[in-house]
Formats: C-alpha cells, sequence, structure tokens
C-alpha cells in the first residue's frame, strides 16, 4: 500500500505568552488517502479549526506548534521556518468560513483563481486566466467567463464559497482542507456545495478533510469521522458505525443534540456543562466533569484513545462499553 | 389551539426599503400570521426571504408601508410602554446583543424598574430567579457578558426577554450563530419557558431541524411572501410548495435518504429582483408555463383546511426534485 | 461645500465678537475713528448687507483690496501661492515617503522591538510642535552640520528645491505621527484579514501576497487618511513658514494680522480653505476609483 | 473562529482598575507616573521653584548650569528652571481648560446627531464639514486676529474649532450603536429614548471621547505654545513655553539650550499624555 496522501502524527499545539502556555491540541493523529474524507467534529474551542491551521504551519501569533509530524505522500514536511510555505505549495489548500472575508475585496474574481493559478501553478498571464475561466466553470459558476470580471461583493454567499473552491483548486493541490466551509450559507446553498465538494473529491481524487460543529454535515461527506473534544481526538472511525453506536459518552451526546427533519417533535437532548477553557481542563479524561459515567479512574487516571473492537474504530473512553446506542 | 382570539395576528404586513439607487424594494410583501398563547410557530427561510424584517416590525423596530399587527385583538399602531413588553426579541448573535459594558444585574433591574415589575426589595430575588429559570447560577448576574460563552449569552439574553413577562418571545435566528450543541439546549429552553410560562413563540431560523424540534406550526417564506403554511407534522411528511420540499431535501440528516436526488438550482435573486410569474419558478423542478405567467395565491390545499400553499400544484404531492 | 465654506468665512469673520477696528486703532482710540475705520471696512452696515456685498464680490472673484499693499487681494495670494503649494507637495512627499515605510515595518514586526521603536517615536512626535521641530532641524542640519540653508527661498531650481527639504521635513512631521499610528493600524487589520491567510494557504508566496494583496488594499486607507489630515498639513505650513522665512501664504497671513489687513487675512482664509476642500475631494475620487465596493456600489 | 474565542477564552477574567491592573498596562503606568511627576512640579512651582520666573538679573545672561542656576539663566537673567515650572503653570492649564467646552459639547452634539439622525444629523454634519475644512491653524489665528491675542482669545478660537472632532468621533461610534442589537433591545424592553441614551448608548460612544481628550489637550497645549510662539498666544511678561522658545531663537548659535529645553518640556507633557490615552483605550476597551 502507498503512503496515504496526508498523515498527521502527534501534532501538539499549544496557546500562550512566555509565562504561562496551555495545549490546545494535544498528539492529534490522523490520516487521509487521496479521493477519501475525513470529518473532524467538536464544539467552539475544542482545537478542530487550530488543527487544520497547525497542518497548513498557519497558526496565529499567539499559538505554537510544539511537536508532532505533517507527512505528505510520504515526504515530511517542515512545521517551522522559512520552507513550511514552499513545501506546501501547490499540494496543499484550505479553504474557509467565511468566504466574503477570504477573498480580497479589490480584485475580481477570476482574477485572484488567475493570480493563484499562474504564481503557484506556474503558468503564463494568458494561460493563468483560461485555466481560472475553466476552474470557475468547474466549481458550478455559470457564465464564468463573465463572472470572472465580477468583485466579491457582487458575487452571492454560494458563488463566493465557489470562487474560494476554484482558488483552491488552481494550486492543484492533493489534499484539500476545509474549515467550516458551508457554516455561513442557507440550507439549499450548504447542500449544493457539499456536493460538489463530494464530486471534486471523487473526480480528482483529492483527499479532503472536513472541519465542521455539526454531526449531520460531516455524515453527508466524510467517509470517516474524528470527534475532537478539548482539544484530543476523543473518537475515531468510519462515519456510518461510530452515528449508528457512538462508543463515547461525548459522541453520544453530540449525536443526541442534533435534531433533524426526520425526528420532528423530539426536543433536543443537551450535553450538560460546558466545554473547559484551555488551562483550566480537569486531571484525567477532560470530559469526566459531565460525563455520566465517570468514576474515579475516569478523573485520576490517564484515557488514551485505543482502537475498539471492530474494524477502524478507536475510542478515548474507560466505559466505551456501557455507553448504550442512540 | 388556545383561545379563541390570537395573542399575535399579522395582516397584509408589507415593508420596502430604498435601495442604493434610491428605488423602493419590497422586502416583505403581504405576509399574515397567527400565534395564539402557548403556541410555537416557526418561520423559515433563507437569507433574503424577509424573515427578520418581518420579526423587527413585529416588534416595533420598523414600521411597515402597510399592514395590521394586532395583539390580543387590538392593534399596535401606536405602541405604549406596556405594548412593548408584551413583545419580546431575542437576536442572533449573542455576542452582539448584549450591552458590553453594563452588568447583567443592572440590565435586568432596569428593566423591572422601568415596568414597575417588582418592588425595590423583591428586585433582587426576581432577578435571581430569571436567572435560574434560564440555567445559570445567580453569580452571574455580577459579571458583564465578556465572562459569558456563547450558549451562556443567549441564556442571558433570553433572560432579559422573559423579565418583562412578555405574551410573545420573537427568537430571530437565535441557535444559527451557536453550535449545534449549545443550539439544542437553547431550542430546549426556549420549550421549556414556552410551557411553563405559557408563552407564545415565533422561532424564525433557516434551519427547519431547529423548527422542527420545537415548533407546533410551520411558516415557510421565499422572497418576501410566505409559500407554505400548516401544521408541523403535514408539512414535513407531505409539503405542498416545491420549495418547502426543497428545503427538507437539503437540510443535513444523520441518517442518509435513500433516494436523494439532485438538488434545486442557484440561489435565490436579491429582493429587488423578483422573478415574474411565480418568484420560485426559475428554481423550481417542476415549472410549467402557467408559473411564469401567474404568481400563485396563498390558498388553502383541498381537504386540510388547516394548511395553505402558495402554488399552482399545491394539490397534488411535491415529490420535488427528487423524482426527476 | 465651497459655498459653506465661504459663508463660514463670513460668519467666523464678521460674527464672532470682536471689533478689528479697535484691535487695530488700539484700546485708546476714540469711537469716532473707531467708527470711520468701521465705515471705510463697511462693518457699519447689517450683517445681511454685508453678506450680500461679500457673495457678490466671491462671484466676481475679488476678495478686495489689501489695505497695506494697496494691490488686489487675489493677485497677492497668486504671488504667494506657488512658494506654499511647493511646500505642502512636498512635506505630502515626506509624508508618504517616511510613513509606508514604518507603518509597514512596525506593522509586519509586530509587538517585536522594530514595532515598539516605530510607536514609541510616533508618540513622542504627537506631542511636538512643528515650529520648535523646525528650530531642532535648524540647529542640527543647518548651524551645526552646514548641510542645508537656514532659511529663505533659495536661488535657481536646486537651491529652491534645497530651501524646502528642512520646511518639508518640519511640515511632513506635523501629521507622521498620526498616519504611522493609523496607517499601522489598517496594515494589521490586512495582514490578519482571512484573505490573506487564504492566499498564504493556497501557496502564494510571502513578496506576492505583500505586494498583491496587502499593499493594494493599504492603499486605499492611506489616501482617506491623508486626505483627512491635510487640513491640518496646511494649517502647519503657516507656522513652518514662518520659522523658514518662506515667503508663502502662511507668511502673507501672519503678516497680514499683525498689519490687521483685514481683507487679506479673509482672502488667504477662503483660499487655504477651499483648496483642502479639493484636495479632499481629490483624494475621495481617488480613493473610491481605487475600491471596487464603492466604485460598483 | 475558534482563534477568535480562544484569544477572549484565555483572556475571560474580571478587569479592574487596581495595582494589579497598572502592572498589566506599562503603557497607561508610565505615563501616569510622568503626567504625576509634570503636574506636581507646575502646581508646587511657587514653592519649588528657586526664583520668581520674571526676576532678572542683567549681570548674569545667557549663563550656562551652575549650582545657582541648574539649567542656566536667559537673556535677561531670568532663571531657566524657574520660567520653565512657571510656563508649564500656563500652559498646562489653558490646555485642560480649553478642551472642557469642546468635550462637552461635541459630545452632546455628536451623540444627539448619531441617535436621531434626519436633519438634526444633516446640520450638524454640514457644519462640521465646513469647519473642518479649515486648516486647524488658519481657522486659529484667523479666530485669535478678531477676538484679540490672549489667553481669552485661545479659549474661544478651541471652543470654535475644536468641539467639531468630538462630534465626528461620537457621530460615528454613535450610529454603529444605534444600530446594535443591544440598543435594539432595550427599545423592544420598552425603555425611554433618555434611558436608552444614557444608559446604553453613552457609555459605549463616550470613552473614545475620553480617550480623544488626552490627545487634544496635547493638540491644544501645542496650539497654544505655537501661537504664543507667533507672538499671538499668551502675552509677555507671562511665562510661556512658546515665547521662551521663541526668545531662546536669537540665541540659538550661543546658547542652544534656551530655544530646546521649553520644546523639551511640551514633548514630555505631550508623551505623558499620548502614553494615558493609549493606556485608557487599553482600559476602556470592552473586553
Amino acid at each position: 500500500m502507498t503512503a496515504p496522501a496526508l498523515e498527521v502524527r502527534e501534532l501538539a499545539l499549544s496557546v500562550g505568552d512566555r509565562r504561562r502556555r496551555w495545549r490546545v491540541v494535544d498528539r492529534v493523529s490522523f490520516a487521509v488517502e487521496a479521493g477519501r474524507s475525513l470529518g473532524i467534529v467538536g464544539e467552539s474551542g475544542s482545537g478542530k479549526s487550530l488543527t487544520l491551521r497547525g497542518v497548513m504551519a498557519l497558526t496565529p501569533a499567539a499559538v505554537r506548534i510544539d511537536a508532532g509530524s505533517v507527512t505528505l505522500a510520504g515526504e515530511e514536511l517542515p512545521l517551522h521556518g522559512r520552507r513550511t510555505r514552499v513545501a506546501r505549495r501547490g499540494r496543499l489548500a484550505m479553504i474557509f468560513q467565511d468566504p466574503l472575508s477570504a477573498l480580497d475585496p479589490v480584485h475580481p474574481a477570476g482574477a485572484q483563481v488567475a493570480e493563484i493559478a499562474r504564481r503557484v501553478g506556474g503558468r503564463s498571464r494568458r494561460a493563468a486566466w483560461v485555466r481560472a475561466i475553466e476552474l470557475l466553470d468547474l466549481v458550478g459558476i455559470r457564465e464564468a467567463r463573465r463572472r470572472a470580471h465580477d468583485y466579491p461583493h457582487q458575487l452571492s454567499g454560494g458563488m463566493r464559497q465557489r470562487v474560494m473552491i476554484a482558488m483552491a483548486l488552481a494550486s492543484e493541490p492533493a489534499v484539500l482542507l476545509c474549515d467550516e466551509p458551508t457554516t455561513a450559507l442557507d440550507v439549499t446553498v450548504q447542500a449544493q456545495v457539499l456536493d460538489l465538494l463530494d464530486s471534486l473529491r471523487a473526480e480528482l481524487r483529492l483527499a479532503l478533510v472536513f472541519v465542521s460543529h455539526d454531526l449531520a454535515v460531516v455524515r453527508s461527506i466524510c467517509e470517516e469521522v474524528a470527534v475532537m473534544y478539548a482539544g484530543r481526538f476523543v473518537e475515531t472511525g468510519p462515519t456510518a458505525a461510530l452515528l449508528e453506536h457512538p462508543r463515547h459518552p461525548y459522541t453520544l451526546g453530540l449525536r443526541q443534540a442534533v435534531v433533524d427533519v426526520d425526528d420532528a417533535g423530539r426536543a433536543p437532548r443537551s450535553i450538560p456543562g460546558e466545554l473547559p477553557e484551555p488551562g483550566q481542563l480537569p486531571p484525567g479524561c477532560p470530559f469526566n466533569p459531565r460525563c455520566t459515567y465517570a468514576d474515579d479512574a475516569c478523573r485520576h487516571g490517564t484515557v488514551e484513545l485505543e482502537s475498539h473492537g471492530e474494524a477502524g474504530r478507536a475510542v478515548a473512553c474507560l466505559h466505551s462499553d456501557r455507553v448504550p446506542a442512540p | 389551539m388556545g383561545s379563541p382570539t390570537p395573542v399575535l395576528s399579522v395582516r397584509g404586513l408589507t415593508v420596502s426599503f430604498a435601495s442604493a439607487q434610491r428605488e423602493r424594494i419590497l422586502a416583505v410583501d403581504g405576509v399574515s400570521l397567527q400565534l395564539h398563547a402557548g403556541e410555537s410557530v416557526g418561520l423559515v427561510g433563507e437569507s433574503g426571504s424577509g424573515k427578520t424584517t418581518v420579526a423587527r416590525a413585529i416588534a416595533g423596530l420598523l414600521t411597515p408601508d402597510s399592514g395590521k399587527i394586532e395583539l390580543d385583538g387590538t392593534s399596535l399602531t401606536r405602541r405604549s410602554r406596556s405594548d412593548r413588553r408584551a413583545i419580546q426579541l431575542v437576536f442572533q448573535d449573542p455576542f452582539a446583543s448584549l450591552n458590553p459594558r453594563r452588568r447583567i444585574r443592572g440590565v435586568l433591574r432596569e428593566l423591572l424598574h422601568v415596568h414597575g415589575l417588582a418592588s425595590d426589595p423583591e428586585i433582587e430575588a426576581r432577578c435571581v430567579e430569571l436567572m435560574s429559570l434560564v440555567g445559570l447560577p445567580a453569580a452571574a448576574l455580577d459579571r458583564r457578558p465578556a465572562a459569558f460563552s456563547g450558549g451562556q449569552r443567549q441564556r442571558i439574553a433570553i433572560a432579559r426577554a422573559i423579565a418583562v413577562e412578555p405574551r410573545l418571545i420573537v427568537a430571530d435566528e437565535p441557535v444559527s450563530a451557536l453550535d449545534v450543541s449549545v443550539g439544542a439546549t437553547i431550542l430546549a429552553l426556549f420549550d421549556r419557558l414556552r410551557s411553563e410560562l405559557d408563552l407564545g413563540l415565533l422561532l424564525i431560523s433557516h434551519n427547519l431541524a431547529a423548527v422542527a424540534a420545537i415548533c407546533d406550526r410551520v411558516a415557510v417564506m421565499y422572497l418576501g411572501r410566505v409559500v407554505e403554511e400548516g401544521p408541523r407534522a403535514a408539512v414535513f411528511d407531505d409539503p405542498r410548495h416545491p420549495y418547502t420540499r426543497a428545503l427538507l431535501d437539503a437540510a443535513p440528516r444523520l441518517r442518509p435518504e435513500p433516494s436523494e436526488g439532485p438538488r434545486i438550482r442557484d440561489e435565490a435573486p436579491p429582493a429587488g429582483a423578483r422573478p415574474s410569474g411565480c418568484a420560485f419558478h426559475d428554481r423550481c423542478p417542476r415549472a410549467e408555463e402557467i408559473c411564469r405567467r401567474e404568481s400563485p395565491e396563498l390558498r388553502a390545499v383541498d381537504g386540510q383546511p388547516q394548511r395553505a400553499a402558495a402554488c399552482h400544484f399545491s394539490n397534488e404531492p411535491h415529490t420535488g426534485g427528487r423524482a426527476r | 461645500m465651497v459655498i459653506g465654506v465661504a459663508a463660514a468665512t463670513f460668519l467666523l469673520l464678521h460674527a464672532v465678537p470682536g471689533s478689528p477696528a479697535r484691535e487695530v486703532l488700539g484700546e485708546h482710540a476714540t469711537p469716532a475713528a473707531v467708527a470711520a475705520l468701521n465705515h471705510r471696512w463697511g462693518l457699519d452696515r447689517s450683517l445681511g448687507s454685508q453678506f450680500v456685498r461679500y457673495v457678490g464680490d466671491l462671484v466676481t472673484l475679488r476678495l478686495g483690496v489689501s489695505f497695506v499693499y494697496g494691490i488686489s487681494v487675489i493677485s497677492l495670494i497668486g504671488d504667494h501661492l506657488a512658494e506654499t503649494a511647493a511646500l505642502v507637495g512636498i512635506a505630502t512627499l515626506f509624508a508618504v515617503l517616511i510613513t509606508v515605510p514604518l507603518a509597514t515595518l512596525a506593522a509586519s514586526r509586530r509587538d517585536r522591538l522594530a514595532d515598539q521603536a516605530v510607536r514609541g517615536l510616533s508618540v513622542l512626535g504627537l506631542g511636538m510642535p512643528a515650529f520648535w521641530f523646525g528650530i531642532v532641524l535648524i540647529e542640527i542640519f543647518a548651524l551645526r552640520l552646514g548641510l542645508l540653508p537656514v532659511g529663505g527661498a533659495g536661488s535657481g531650481l536646486w537651491g529652491h528645491i534645497e530651501s524646502l527639504i528642512l520646511p518639508g521635513l518640519t511640515a511632513s512631521f506635523a501629521i507622521v505621527p498620526l498616519l504611522v499610528r493609523s496607517l499601522r493600524v489598517g496594515m494589521l487589520e490586512v495582514l490578519g484579514a482571512d484573505f490573506v491567510a487564504a492566499a498564504r494557504a493556497n501557496g502564494l508566496g510571502e513578496l506576492r501576497v505583500l505586494l498583491w494583496h496587502v499593499a493594494r488594499n493599504a492603499v486605499i486607507p492611506t489616501l482617506t487618511l491623508l486626505g483627512l489630515n491635510i487640513a491640518y498639513l496646511v494649517g502647519s505650513t503657516v507656522i513652518v513658514e514662518n520659522v523658514f522665512a518662506l515667503n508663502g501664504l502662511g507668511s502673507l497671513l501672519l503678516s497680514s494680522i499683525s498689519s490687521r489687513d483685514f481683507p487679506m487675512v479673509q482672502g488667504i482664509t477662503l483660499v487655504l480653505a477651499i483648496s483642502v476642500v479639493l484636495i479632499n475631494l481629490a483624494t475621495d475620487l481617488l480613493a473610491a476609483r481605487l475600491d471596487p465596493r464603492i466604485r460598483l456600489g | 473562529m475558534t482563534t477568535a474565542t480562544l484569544g477572549t477564552g484565555a483572556l475571560r477574567r474580571r478587569r479592574r482598575l487596581s495595582l494589579h491592573a497598572l502592572r498589566r498596562f506599562p503603557a497607561l503606568t508610565a505615563g501616569l507616573t510622568l503626567l504625576f511627576v509634570i503636574v506636581m512640579a507646575v502646581i508646587l512651582a511657587p514653592v519649588i521653584s528657586p526664583y520668581s520666573p520674571n526676576q532678572q538679573n542683567l549681570f548674569h545672561i545667557l549663563a550656562g548650569p551652575s549650582w545657582a542656576h541648574p539649567l542656566g539663566t536667559d537673556q535677561l537673567g531670568r532663571d531657566e528652571l524657574s520660567r520653565l515650572l512657571w510656563a508649564g503653570r500656563t500652559d498646562l492649564r489653558v490646555g485642560a481648560l480649553a478642551v472642557i467646552f469642546p468635550f462637552c459639547f461635541g459630545t452632546l452634539v455628536g451623540t444627539l446627531a448619531g441617535y436621531y439622525g434626519g436633519w438634526v444629523d444633516s446640520l450638524v454634519m454640514r457644519v462640521v464639514d465646513v469647519l473642518i475644512a479649515f486648516p486647524f491653524y488658519v481657522l486659529v489665528i484667523g479666530l485669535v486676529f478678531i477676538v484679540g491675542t490672549g489667553t481669552r482669545g485661545i479659549y474661544i478660537a478651541f471652543a470654535v474649532a475644536d468641539w467639531v472632532v468630538y462630534a465626528r468621533t461620537v457621530r460615528a461610534t454613535t450610529l454603529i450603536v444605534r444600530e446594535s442589537e443591544y440598543v435594539a433591545a432595550a427599545k423592544v424592553g420598552g425603555l425611554s429614548d433618555v434611558r436608552i441614551l444614557a444608559g446604553h448608548v453613552l457609555p459605549n460612544t463616550i470613552s473614545q471621547a475620553i480617550v480623544y481628550i488626552m490627545s487634544d489637550i496635547v493638540l491644544v497645549i501645542v496650539a497654544v505654545v505655537t501661537l504664543s510662539y507667533l507672538g499671538l498666544g499668551v502675552q509677555p511678561p507671562t511665562p510661556d513655553w512658546g515665547t521662551m522658545v521663541s526668545d531662546g531663537q536669537e540665541f540659538l548659535t550661543t546658547d542652544w539650550a534656551l530655544a530646546t529645553l521649553p520644546g523639551i518640556a511640551v514633548v514630555l507633557v505631550g508623551l505623558s499624555l499620548s502614553l494615558v490615552g493609549d493606556g485608557l483605550a487599553d482600559l476602556l476597551r470592552p473586553e
């Protein structure tokens, strides 16, 4: 078997200043093969977006990459220093939550796609423009030739996100990281964009990492899913099996908090308590204060992500066998 | 369905705005809604559908061009202080809807004092009671909004709304800025308060799932008009407008649907560019010649007097996009 | 806007309490003398009729005759305008040349030593009176090092340019601290924008990001800022001209004030204010041209 | 989004003005300390200055530093240190007093214009735009010309010219706050306009004006000194930094300190006030 398109091992990030630092992403590992997709699900503050930023080496000033490795098709990428950007050029790309702020307001949409096709894809000015039109067409913008001259503020939300995707594709990446790309969109447009990403994954054999707080969204596009809590993966596995029978109480909680149109009239059940802030993590399993199964072992012992019976599943819980099906 | 006179009755509400080119743009075009005591109604639509404008008009934050808004049968053309009290609004963004410089206690006290809802010795106890109603500790009263997470802030906003003992709460996208899991707790809170305090709830959302969870009735808006309304179960099980069908199809689900079909195309045009005939015809998988010419009225569905839809084919079930 | 400025000039000079005639003649002037002077200047008539005459004069571009020089105000202003315009031009140029690199440096090294230094200097600069800074510059560059002239207009083209370097620097320093602070914040905003992160994530090189995204976006606030501060800059040239003995509108204004040349003061104030309005208009139009969100609505 | 939440999350703590808080705002602390020293020095000038500011000694002119005259003497043999302190009394007092009216009037006008909009707003903004078009020094010099030289002229000139900055700043923030959801919530809650303005709008808009006061005092002091330098401001024999510079300018080649020291005094005052202003901006910013 060849190396996966993207493999992340033991990635650890911390936030803080000179005096104090807190772990915000704690030894996270995952791998995605070409043409496959992984979803990372968690609440705001769980560290899911920072994980993507860490892989991209695009962390904000206060966040530091402490340890870990990022391997692209078998080649390890630097996490620090001068070559971080160059090593990722044309191999890793990323799309963002808010397409209006992620597009430069002063350049036309087509020019922004062409700029990447030219500078990263190494095309001539003319060829880059032709490529930009092709890509805009590919991502489903009708009358791409005319629309390419529009500025971001003249486009609708869905079209902006399509332009973002076209920009990412212009660098011809093997791996596409998606940071909540549909959260800001309406439902019908969200469905269109998810369809688009899914077909691009299949056609271009992209490896897709999709971050979201919504299990239902991740269900519709990802074959595998990792549930993140307080900077750690607490459960991973094939999406269908994981939703069918969560093995971590937190996953179960997330699962029951989602209401969808199929179970109308069922008041959503919520997880008691709040996500702890970095620096205020309890000892033991980070979820123990909110967990109904927690005992002394959970409060004091160490709880690591370990594989769990069924194929491809892993869970970080001492009582995974007691978690009922939803 | 509660008392015969609805708590809230909106008839023919029309609101327009001036565009940058100084043309009048119809944001809301003849919307009618009714809501009884203790009832929850979901108003669903995507951005640009005019649902927020409806909310702000009902709350008295903007003056409609025409149409009637009645509270318990009396028209609200000029609102007295107690009229205002009766209808409270909860906003989408809990980070913007709380004054960053005011402690929670100050905000609640001011409201209780202005409306004379508690004598000075009782005020403190009432503040504590309000906090516990929304599931926050009394210590929260001493803090400013910055000390709270999004979900906690939304609870505070709800406490502020119920402090004045309203008849009706209009909640404008109260969970769309929150994580799914946090949103769930807020929806549950609304549901509980509605039954405990016998409040009317108008839940405005682009998210069918939120509405599905806690609403008795549903109205769907598209480009400023209500295109379908009726009891939730009936509308969700058997939508009679293709747009409702499309919304249902597009909603993300935990269980895969075996028969997912093609999506409706594109996005709704801006309010100023309303298509002729049925406003939905250019995105509708079922559109025929008549849809391009004639705008369908919102009319009762045959055999189901509680339901109405604005579609030329509202008497046939819509399998919508997926049949094709 | 120009009409507003004209009306305001009139109101400020006529309706504010105070009697120019008494100021001219001194505390001990006889009432008769004051009245006579007021009559000569037309100040004894009603405010309304004075205003009508003033507007009439403006429309026909007559700003009256200088009491002191006895020739028309407009031709005197014309003679001195070039010097002031040259000074404002050179000061603007200096301001841009100093501000842009400093703000870029500070923003790209946020919270590091360079940033702290730039911020510290700009805080110092905020409290620095222009005339004093001019004197310090004269002391260092003209008197000690003898590199540049102490004052005056100089002769020949090079002499003229040379004579404007220190005044230009001095005048630009009236606005540079403010500009640096604002532009630094503006640059930080652009650098932190999602689209910059997106461009990096998509593999665009750092230089391209700086040139194609950051610079292009930072130009617009810079222009707006310049427009906002140009009025202050023009005002400062009055003082700078005085310090460096340049024969521009500012010196003319000050000498007219000491000689109580009422029409001169009125004319210069008006011309300077209208120039500021026109410069503002130009920067606004330019900024709007460069910003598609404004241009295309 | 995650990063933003993390940022505030990590710092989500109560903020109080205490010694501990001061340590967290080094700019504010430094500014306040410096300002305190300067203000105390000029207030105590009658006590601590070694000579009367106007006491001449024509046998001891343009002297360098000595034990008797730590900063030397000027062209009339007056003690430079004493004159600096007494001049500070004048300039700081004028600076602090001159901003009071602009601050109050500008804030009031800006708040009303921003909150009510409509014709009030159009009118106010028209006036503001016109006044802002006048180059600041031209306007002030012109006004002093009409009103007469001296501090009275300066007060009137600033009352006319300076309020527009406050009005504009406060109006701009009021416009934002007016559209905010918490003001909408206050309206829906049935609060009166006065309550909303005083309790919900002003607390959020006035902080900017308060921060601006600091740089405005700097601006006024610089302007007063400048006018005095030009002979239009504080009139001799009242000591003032501007006249001291202009007197000292003649002796630039022989005694550079005479023109330089008063300028440094102005810069120090400016520095302390700017630091306080920056510190206040940090302190008053809602978390």
